[in-house]
């Protein structure tokens, strides 16, 4: 019997963040109030009580300078863990992110390191309307030299962090803000997670679902649901957005030989477009049926509730769909 | 620095305008408060109360072709610029009503018939596109000005200082207005500028500027005044620092750890609302009963409202993509 | 007999540039050194002598600034030409173009236009090294709200600006470095251009080749190879990466019944993950082959020519691959 | 402002080093362009001849601990912080040798053992990386500083203001050096910045500021110098200008249609190197076989850097993608 305990998202980011912090002194955090208002959505709060403001830096409103400055410290020897309160403000400090952090080893032939984790949270689903509901995984996983990372359980809240800060390149964490007050499950003796495989959720023999982040549940509870029907599908939660791990996902469509995609992000030129044409590339003589996606409608997202629950996947766009393609078998 | 500036006569009459504006924000943004904890609002809402002034007097120096930008918390400026509370109200809700048919919610409040130009909630984000219509405006010789309202904490954003550099580059007619609440968030001042001299980072841009107390507002309309008569005669930005100060949270959850109780209590005794309406008792110029009926037609304002807005309906689903692209 | 002109890729850019400012006096172009220095690439070189300051205007180095201020002018009834030197500093005026430009209709239920005309110079192969060798064509297709069109031929250096200004939305154009110097023909009646449809440069049955921008020309000269051998292949200039005209390409797939996706942007999450994507949910039982790519290598891209040039699709990679995918036949 | 400064008296055979190195540099780039014209170097190469005695006067000032940060126009830099002219020549051309192996060429110049961070093409984008350099350097109670150098043209981006602030509200131990060459690629100082007084740009962000003679190597020296100790006393950054002016085009391509012949033959006549050798030949501190013999080592190692890259060897394509990820 495996001992538990429960624990909320937001408490598993805080421990994570805590251990992160006292096990290492060069290691950081810095952004917009994690300080002194304890977090924009209170995942920091009373680490600055317990670390002091050397440790726990509120920076004034500028993304641009103060990712910077990240890729600096780290470039110097430190371990900054940076925050972008969430994604939506992200663009502001796209550059350094991709012409600076994920570039400088590249052109100084191996000399520069940048070990800076950015910690982003992400998603949609909060009515928070189209400025503040992005999930652009997307965009930094196209971005060669960063390793994008994806927490869509509470075990990964937990543990990922502390796996990033080992990593000598620049690791972008999401965090999903919709997943903060979810209660979840957590092994009591913590095991070391690694970043760059992605994990079987559930397992079965019907269809692979693929997805990861705010999905993940969604398409466990879908899963569940199938189960009722005799479906079994093999949910994996990639968690690693870049570099993929395609080995795990192209060997479950070899066992179930139909898969579907499902992601928040908007759907054109996507992770899933990418996992899509892999196993296009990869696996296309095993398919049974053509892979298919549920992922966000292509619009901005509107403010109110039934509009923007239309413009996301729900567990019932998942279990319809996967009707639907087992019917070709 | 300016010519000294000088409290020009006022109407009795319009100092009582300026007191039922305000007055009217204030409520309406106690009822939001309260629609909010009532799940008819939700995601972000951010609440004005206590910078009333700023809005209320700025606007009212502006003509109805003059183009207004502002941040999320920009309800006070809908409703100082003639937008209906129903359709605030509508639009908070979700509802085809709304000014912006319900798709911005709180923080998007756009209006083309009003020029007023949201409701922006990437913090400096609207700064650039305010010099851009400013640009326009220049380029169609339009008598018309641009004014841009944004808080202290959006002046550290990189956004601030390249639109002030092209805005005094372009000799361009904006009002840049910076609501200086004293807070961005949870950061005070302190720690979001090495130096709280805000005028000065006008200045280094070739900028007239100018700070002025924000929680008068006979004096921020005055100061608005002076800078658009200062744009129009030299043909060139201004920009006006109103120190104030937000009484609530910086949203709806906020434990407010980062300020003490006595510092808001002390702010408190600056309440705009209550300033003008003490001078006007003082001076005769308006009586007890006529607050209390100017109170009790602002609650059945607010009160229809809100019954505009229950009475609203939602946008089908299958119009969800609605606006992603123009119909051609 | 078609009569036709030869003329040069950058002078056909400036040709449209001047005729858009003839024809309208809204419009007006302003961008980093566009004026007293003739643009960067001599694209609108004399421009500034014929039309004046206050229509070629140039701007500091403020990308968000003035990219916002085009976005601004939009919306108060100006036809902007905004110039983006080139696609590398264009992440600087990201939250501008994605929250922004391409939000604002929706936030505001419909009522304010943004008709921005943004101009991107854009790709790999000059030996500019890692920060200044980008194809962000696919983060830019990512964005709803956004139309993005690529002008791989002279033809649409000479006619997509002029389509471009029609549009009430934001335009992405992008314009290809590499090309500048090369000669094209074209017709001396031109012909309006359309800002939605792809088109097919060459038609052939045994296999699609799907591109756009600067390989376009590398599909052409490849699928000249291939004729050789007696292999006719399909080139597809997708043009528009978003929205997609997918019909164009799955009806050419349904006939060829093989496709080959080739562009230089890196290969993960681009506009080739989300055609092969398309094709497998559209044209799955149409195929007789896996869907293949040629992308750019997933790597900043390296001064030295040799390695560059590694990391770039070739003619000669799409020949031997179109060679190995017929065989499947 | 700070305290007035004096130029403090320098040896001889310092002057004399300050004249070898300006020397160098100007030859270095010289041979470049030809390099160029022969195809041998391609991309784009941002010469710095005229500009030289910002980069030797400032880098001078520093200590091999401190960490420096440039442009794309950061050849000179490289050779002032002694990295050799043949590992420099060698990046140029594309070879292994080349002090980033030759994976980033002219604009992107790296020498990790000598604290040299770049070479970066990104106008204004290693700003923020210099601060958060300095803070680490503070956090890790270094006795270091960070350096850094950039354009005017720089100064307009938002990141230059973002920077600056940080830097001064985290009291980092940075020096800032704006190489204010006059033009930002075509574009006159006058037409990037509303305000050309860059150093009020510094005061703004509550940073010292001072705006020095660019082409007197000496002054450099010793503003920096100053600007150095006043970051140790007071813990603070340091802004320092430097009035220079570029004698060839932006890159290599490039017609100078915005600024005049005369105006490049005015700047000429104050060339750095000519007003230290005519000064140190008045004083009768070098003579005239002496420079000749300066020269001709300089020839000599030139030429030399030049077989050294010539002599270099290419990386095997089949590492392409090496230095994507850290190999673990
Ligand atoms: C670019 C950006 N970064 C962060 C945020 C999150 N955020 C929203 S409001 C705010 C504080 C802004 O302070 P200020 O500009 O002073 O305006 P105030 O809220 O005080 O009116 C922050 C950090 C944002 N919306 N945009
Ligand atoms: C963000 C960005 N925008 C544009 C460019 C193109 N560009 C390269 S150098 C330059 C001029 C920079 O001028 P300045 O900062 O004064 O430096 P200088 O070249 O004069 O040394 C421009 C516009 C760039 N590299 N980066
Ligand atoms: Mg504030
Ligand atoms: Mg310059």
């Amino acid at each position: 019997m495996m001992d538990t305990l429960k624990i909320n998202y937001r408490e598993a980011l805080r421990q994570a963040l805590r251990e992160s912090l006292l096990n290492d002194e060069n290691v950081f955090l810095m952004g917009e109030d994690v300080g002194r208002y304890g977090g924009a959505f209170a995942v920091s709060k009373g680490l600055l009580q317990e670390f002091g403001e050397d440790r726990i830096m509120d920076v004034p409103l500028s993304e641009s300078g103060f990712v910077g400055a990240g890729i600096g410290a780290a470039m110097a020897g430190m371990k900054p863990i940076v925050e972008l309160m969430t994604v939506n403000f992200s663009l502001l400090a796209m550059d350094q992110i991709v012409n600076n952090a994920a570039t400088l080893l590249h052109m100084s032939g191996g000399q520069i390191h940048v070990p800076i984790v950015i910690r982003i949270g992400c998603g949609k689903g909060k009515q928070l309307a189209a400025q503040h509901s992005h999930s652009w995984e997307p965009i930094f996983a196209h971005i060669p030299g960063l390793i994008v990372v994806s927490a869509g359980t509470h075990e990964d809240a937990r543990m990922m962090l502390s796996a990033a800060l080992k990593s000598k390149d620049p690791v972008i964490l999401f965090e999903y803000t919709s997943l903060l007050n979810t209660e979840g499950e957590l092994e009591k003796n913590l095991r070391e997670c690694e970043l760059n495989k992605s994990i079987i959720r559930k397992s079965g023999k019907h269809i692979s679902l693929i997805t990861y982040g705010a999905c993940v549940g969604k398409a466990l509870n879908a899963a569940a649901t199938l189960e009722l029907s005799g479906i079994e599908a093999e949910v994996i939660d990639l968690r690693v957005l870049r570099p993929l791990d395609e080995a795990t996902f192209l060997a479950s469509v070899t066992k179930t030989h139909k898969a579907l995609i499902i992601e928040d992000a908007w759907q054109s030129v996507s992770i899933s477009s990418e996992v899509s044409a892999r196993i296009m590339e990869k696996a296309f003589y095993e398919l049974d049926a053509p892979v298919e996606r549920i992922c966000g409608s292509e619009v901005p997202i509107p403010y109110p509730a039934h509009l923007e629950q239309a413009a996301l996947p729900s567990e019932e766009m998942i279990v319809q769909k996967v009707k639907k393609i087992l019917k070709h078998d | 620095m300016p010519e000294e500036l000088t409290i020009s006569t006022i109407s009795k009459e319009h100092e009582i305008v300026l007191l039922q504006q305000m007055k009217l924000i204030r409520r309406f943004e106690e009822k939001a408060a309260e629609m909010y904890s009532k799940s008819k609002i939700r995601g972000f809402l951010h609440l004005c109360i206590g910078e009333e002034a700023v809005p209320v007097g700025v606007i009212n120096s502006l003509s109805q072709h003059d183009y207004i930008l502002c941040t999320y918390r920009e309800h006070g400026h809908a409703l100082a610029r003639g937008i209906s509370s129903g359709k605030v109200m509508a639009e908070m809700f979700g509802k085809i009503q709304g000014c912006c048919k319900g798709r911005g919610g709180s923080m998007h409040l756009f209006d083309k018939s009003k020029n007023f130009f949201g409701g922006n909630a990437i913090v400096g984000g609207h700064l650039p596109m305010a010099v851009g219509m400013a640009l326009a405006q220049k380029k169609q010789k339009a008598d018309a000005i641009t004014c841009c309202f944004f808080g202290e904490g959006a002046v550290a954003e990189g956004e601030f200082h390249e639109a002030m550099n092209l805005a005094a580059l372009w000799k361009l007619p904006v009002l840049m207005v910076c609501e200086n609440n004293q807070y961005a968030m949870g950061t005070a001042i302190q720690f979001t500028h090495a130096s709280i001299d805000i005028a000065a980072k006008g200045r280094a841009n070739g900028i007239e500027s100018m700070e002025v107390d924000g929680m008068d507002v006979k004096v921020v309309e005055n100061a608005a005044k002076f800078g658009i008569g200062y744009i129009r005669t030299h043909k060139k930005p201004f920009f006006l620092i109103c120190q104030t100060y937000r009484f609530r949270a910086h949203s709806m959850f906020d434990a407010e750890l980062y300020r003490s109780k006595a510092e808001v209590e002390e702010w408190k005794r600056r309440d705009p609302i209550i300033l003008l309406q003490n001078e006007l008792l003082l001076k005769n110029q308006i009586t007890v009963s006529d607050i209390k009926m100017m109170d009790q037609e602002i609650e059945a304002e607010i009160n229809a409202a809100v019954d505009f807005a229950e009475a609203g309906t939602y946008e089908s689903t299958t119009d969800l993509s609605k606006y992603t692209y123009s119909e051609i």
